[in-house]
């Protein structure tokens, strides 16, 4: 069973397969930790995060659940609270509603309420991410409304070794840890593929620190602030603009909570400009609070207007011309940043 | 049984069948060589109900359109069986303008005010609008219905709970459908379900329970007339389980390696089975077979015909409806 | 039965009263209205929502409920689309979560879904806000949880003649609006009483505009943007703090979405200052957007940092001098406004 | 039945309304004039448990300290009767650094990990967390068992369904325990639930069901001690529902005027009538019961006492135990 592929020295994997590397080495480590969801075994998950864990862990590890979300999260923050260390898909964050009173009043409040007494150590990993017309009930990012509630940790990365890397971290931290894995970045061989949803990732045991924002383009002219598989698409876009003679620094979040304000700071007080690429709703989120932090440290940093380049405010449209209407795509991010620029 | 109700029982399988298979063709035509979810004429999650019509055509022959139903993600048996215009509804699939929902919705946000047609892609979430249907008919004093569908997946979800729970406490005009396929994608039933049929299930909200075993479309036809009638005199909610199949793949490109029952399925395919029967009782022969399957072919080639041939969306309107 | 009490032309009522008279001349009026939740009926509503409504429109039209918020939410959404006009009740906003795919995924979103062609006209009321020792699970506000999601109008009124006048116009409206009364300022007899929680309201019939804020003190050094209870707190503050030179304009912004942008932007063009009081959760939030709206503008616009006085980001302790540390008490508003001044 | 166990339960149940009464007295103390929620010693919402003691005393007498009890908004009797210190749970309920939670919580947040137990605010979804202790437990090969309680209004709620589907598919070792106080809130369990007993629910999950009647303490006992036998033997959870009885308000502050029930409620006080069974019984006379209620008063009042004395939380702290 392969669930790792070396070639010489730079092995590569896809991110799928380095989130199960990263769940699979831990699994060995540490026997309280267990995998649960809906579809995680013999399906090895629907977005292949949990491919070949049942064969390699079996049947009491890796653990399918009937359709019934408040009973299987609050179950893993129950047994979290018991010591054990859970990882438990929500197949598509989309489904929260169903279940976020386990998810907000409970996993992400007892450690608190607790007065610190009782942890709940456990990864929640969710699918996000549209841009392959599955309407507005599969769509969905949403990390903005999980940053906005205390109590969780969100993470969201972009490509494989931060996906392996932050994984782990999340395996380990004590608190509840949200881990929201974009659908586009998986390298899954039925969907369009990011070319970076490939990558060479260390075989060892790694963390990514949690809270850690990557500089993943050094530039100067505009700091790109973005996450997830829209960090792929501000790449290309800097490719394509530093042509044009447009330096643009571009970060991945890679964590939303605790979100890395020095390396937003210290990049938006070189450059002067932000443009922030967000695929979740406008509104009410990560782009606001980017901009109360630049606002809240000195409003004079800002030399340009602020730009966000997210979904406005609508729901994920179904049909092919308005989805990419609404999407952070390619030439929406170019046109924001030149505008930005001038 | 009227055999004028069977063969319309028939043909409404067929006529899904024919919709479905059409869909089917589409959808992957234009997704190879490297297969992309998201490409083609028809991109997204496509779950098809093949196996499942003889719930659709055994409930909706007892519905006018006056009646509500409300299906799951997986919806196409039942929004054709009840009526909801086929153009319109393989328009929407296209993600045509012309489509049901001007292309915003996709084939698991499907609603038709006309035909009181509705669907959700959120497991057991389509119960509770339906009983603010039956609510609204129910206080205006109409005689209408509200036909509330499930997979037996979704029995196990709240929703489904709270749902009967109310509907049997306020007596709502509300038939309460579960189609037990075996699966909820990769999961089967024994995996989800503490007991063996979930008609064990109306004894928790005091209605009565029935189960249909053997996917048979006119014992579906004959416990949905009985609790449609009971419904529109005022008893209250039923809730009936179906036993049927799921021929494919749980939404399209799923290989079903899970899966050890397929070729039993295949042999219980049941418009075949109900072909049979109908010649063997006398009621259709091969040739009258054959012409509703034509029928039905001309009707469905010609609904997907429209929906190619409107036009998409202007991406200029891509924020329009978000409010009224 | 007194619904209303009139006192010599300038009549006065409870923020709760007021709710209850607009609920009841619009239920006058369209036979299609009914109200329903948790104890609505009899008890009149824990937070004296619905007091008196039984008893004149009979238990027809003022409906018990199961502790099923899922079933009944979705009934509303349900009978919505069949052309009643509901008015439900979630009786603490804090328990959205046992409900919220009824709420976000179905409420929200069937009308785009439907392209345009299913209305969902329906009122959910819900109570807000702490303050009185209710612990992590009923003291929340969560407004920016609300306004994040397109397909609901989010209302937030601050005082009586707002409440009648933002409860018929959400009933009246043709989408889904969330009404979000804070306990503290329904003037309940068992609460401790902001004195502004009773007020001249008209007898008639009004509307207050879904969308448009209202400056509710002008000044001219710095504009603090507020809503809810914490509208009367910075009151009281630019009240003192006049004493001290210090001209405050205050904007209660009534309504979440739409945002009235047009008026926040207008005062701090003029003031160069902002400070934001919120009670609800600082991080990815109102102040956020806020900042955002400004930013997007005119960065150079705010002469100083942008001071934000909300939750920071912890769950709302019980123990008092926990939660008073946590709100946006008045002597937290003073300080960030002394300081944005300074 | 042992004498001795006769004389604990009464015990506990004094235990249990000694300390409520104290509650009680303590939180209107310094309410007035103008009675405000949030104002005195013991502010926001309290929600007291008298009435319900035989369900506590008679569920916990079977368990120990390694089994886990789950509770509700109304939590105080079962802390009491599970063991969870006394002085802790008063310094929580006055918002104490010496607190449970260090005065985070609050009275309906209760959390001891010494004696596995907890509660929440949220109606039933106490629930799903203590099927992830049962999991634990189930895994790790102990003979422990949870305990899982909501009342009779919270049985309608989505979270009971999937809870107890879980639990029997699985057969985790939970006994689930409905306490049917006949109101949630204002709303009586006719205006509620559309079956007369909760335990004709659990035919939906195919596991036992049992309703004890009459509030009675013994009762509970016995019927609780086989289902904690059950699951503690690998069998998989029992459903009980105990009709018992709510004699104060809903919460402190409830004037309870949509109430007609509380004069035959007060007749009912479960405390009294055993108290009179046992003293027809010869097992507990006049003085022994006398002596019970002293000892119990004075560990009250020492819990009472510590709480009372304990220092406040340091407001410097507020922002403490958010992550770990
Ligand atoms: C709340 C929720 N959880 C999970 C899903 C993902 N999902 C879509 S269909 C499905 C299986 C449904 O099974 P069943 O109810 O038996 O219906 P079937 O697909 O067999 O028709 C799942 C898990 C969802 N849509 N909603
Ligand atoms: C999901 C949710 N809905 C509503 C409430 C408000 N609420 C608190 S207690 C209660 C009544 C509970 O009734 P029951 O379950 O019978 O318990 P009892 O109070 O009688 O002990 C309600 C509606 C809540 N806490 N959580
Ligand atoms: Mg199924
Ligand atoms: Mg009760």
């Amino acid at each position: 069973m392969a669930l790792t592929a070396t070639e010489a020295g730079t092995r590569k994997l896809s991110t799928a397969k380095a989130m199960v590397e990263g769940i699979a080495q831990e699994m060995e480590r540490d026997p309280s930790i267990f995998v649960m969801g809906e579809d995680v075994g013999a399906y090895g998950g629907i977005f292949s995060s949990t491919t070949g864990l049942l064969e390699r862990f079996g049947k009491d590890r890796v653990i399918d659940t009937p359709i019934s979300e408040t009973a299987f999260l609050g179950l893993a923050t129950g047994a979290a609270t018991e010591g054990m260390r859970p990882i438990v898909e929500l197949m598509f964050v989309d489904f929260f509603g169903v279940a976020m009173d386990q998810i907000y009043n409970h996993m992400a409040k007892i450690h608190f309420e607790s007065g610190g007494n009782v942890k709940v150590p456990l990864v929640l990993m969710t699918a996000v991410g549209g841009g392959y017309s599955d309407g507005a009930q599969h769509s969905q990012c949403l990390w903005g409304t999980f940053a906005h509630l205390p109590g969780m940790k969100v993470v969201v990365p972009s490509n494989p070794a931060d996906a392996k890397g932050l994984m782990i971290a999340a395996i380990r931290d004590d608190n509840p840890v949200i881990y929201m894995f974009h659908k586009g970045v998986m390298g899954l061989p039925w969907m369009a593929k990011n070319p970076r949803a490939i990558g060479t990732v260390p075989e060892g045991d790694y963390q990514v620190p949690i809270g850690s924002a990557s500089v993943v383009r050094a530039g100067k002219d505009v700091t790109i602030v973005t996450l997830s598989l829209s960090v792929h698409h501000c790449l290309d876009v800097a490719e394509e603009l530093a042509q044009e003679g447009i330096s643009c620094e571009v970060i991945d979040l890679r964590s939303l909570v605790p979100l890395d304000r020095r390396t937003v700071l210290e990049s938006v007080g070189k450059t002067g400009r932000m443009v922030v690429v967000d695929e979740d709703y406008q509104s009410f989120g990560l782009s606001g609070e980017l901009a109360a932090i630049v606002a809240e440290t000195d409003p004079g940093m800002l030399r340009r207007p602020l730009a966000r380049v997210a979904v406005p405010d609508v729901p994920i449209p179904y049909s092919r011309p308005l989805e990419q209407a609404v999407l952070p795509t390619h030439s929406r991010i170019a046109a924001a940043i030149r505008k930005t620029v001038a | 049984m009227d055999p004028k109700v069977k063969v319309e029982l028939y043909r409404t399988m067929v006529l899904i069948r024919s919709f479905e298979e059409t869909i089917l063709q589409h959808y992957h035509a234009d997704k190879s060589p490297a297969w992309d979810i998201g490409a083609g004429l028809i991109p997204g999650e496509m779950h098809l109900s093949a196996g499942q019509e003889p719930v659709a055509a055994g409930i909706c022959a007892n519905l006018t359109a006056s009646d509500a139903i409300t299906a799951t993600h997986r919806p196409h048996h039942l929004a054709i069986a009840h009526g909801v215009r086929m153009e319109a509804l393989a328009a929407e699939i296209f993600g045509r303008e012309t489509g049901l929902g001007k292309g915003r919705g996709g084939h698991m946000h499907l609603f038709d005010p006309g035909t009181h047609f509705s669907c959700s892609g959120i497991i057991a979430e389509g119960l509770p609008p339906a009983l603010g249907q039956a609510f609204a008919f129910q206080r205006r004093g109409l005689p209408n219905v509200v036909v509330a569908v499930t997979g037996e997946g979704a029995a196990n979800q709240g929703a489904f709970h709270e749902s009967l729970n109310l509907a049997a406490l306020w007596k709502l005009p509300v038939v309460f459908v579960v189609e037990d396929n075996d699966w909820a994608i990769s999961v089967p039933r024994t995996a989800s379900t503490a007991v063996p049929s979930n008609a064990a299930r109306a004894a928790a909200y005091g209605i009565p329970g029935e189960r249909v075993e053997n996917n048979d479309v006119e014992e579906v036809w004959r416990v949905a007339k009985g609790a449609i009638k009971r419904a529109r005199s005022g008893d209250g909610p039923t809730l009936i389980e179906v036993h049927t199949v799921r021929l494919w793949g749980h939404f399209e490109g799923d290989a079903q390696a899970y899966r050890n029952d397929l070729e039993e399925a295949k042999a219980h395919d049941p418009i075949e089975v109900y072909a049979g029967l109908l010649a063997r009782e006398g009621v259709l022969d091969t040739k009258g077979a054959a012409k509703i399957k034509e029928e039905c072919t001309k009707e469905v080639a010609s609904a997907i015909d429209f929906a190619k041939t409107s036009p998409l969306p202007d991406p200029a309107g891509a924020l329009q409806y978000v409010f009224a």
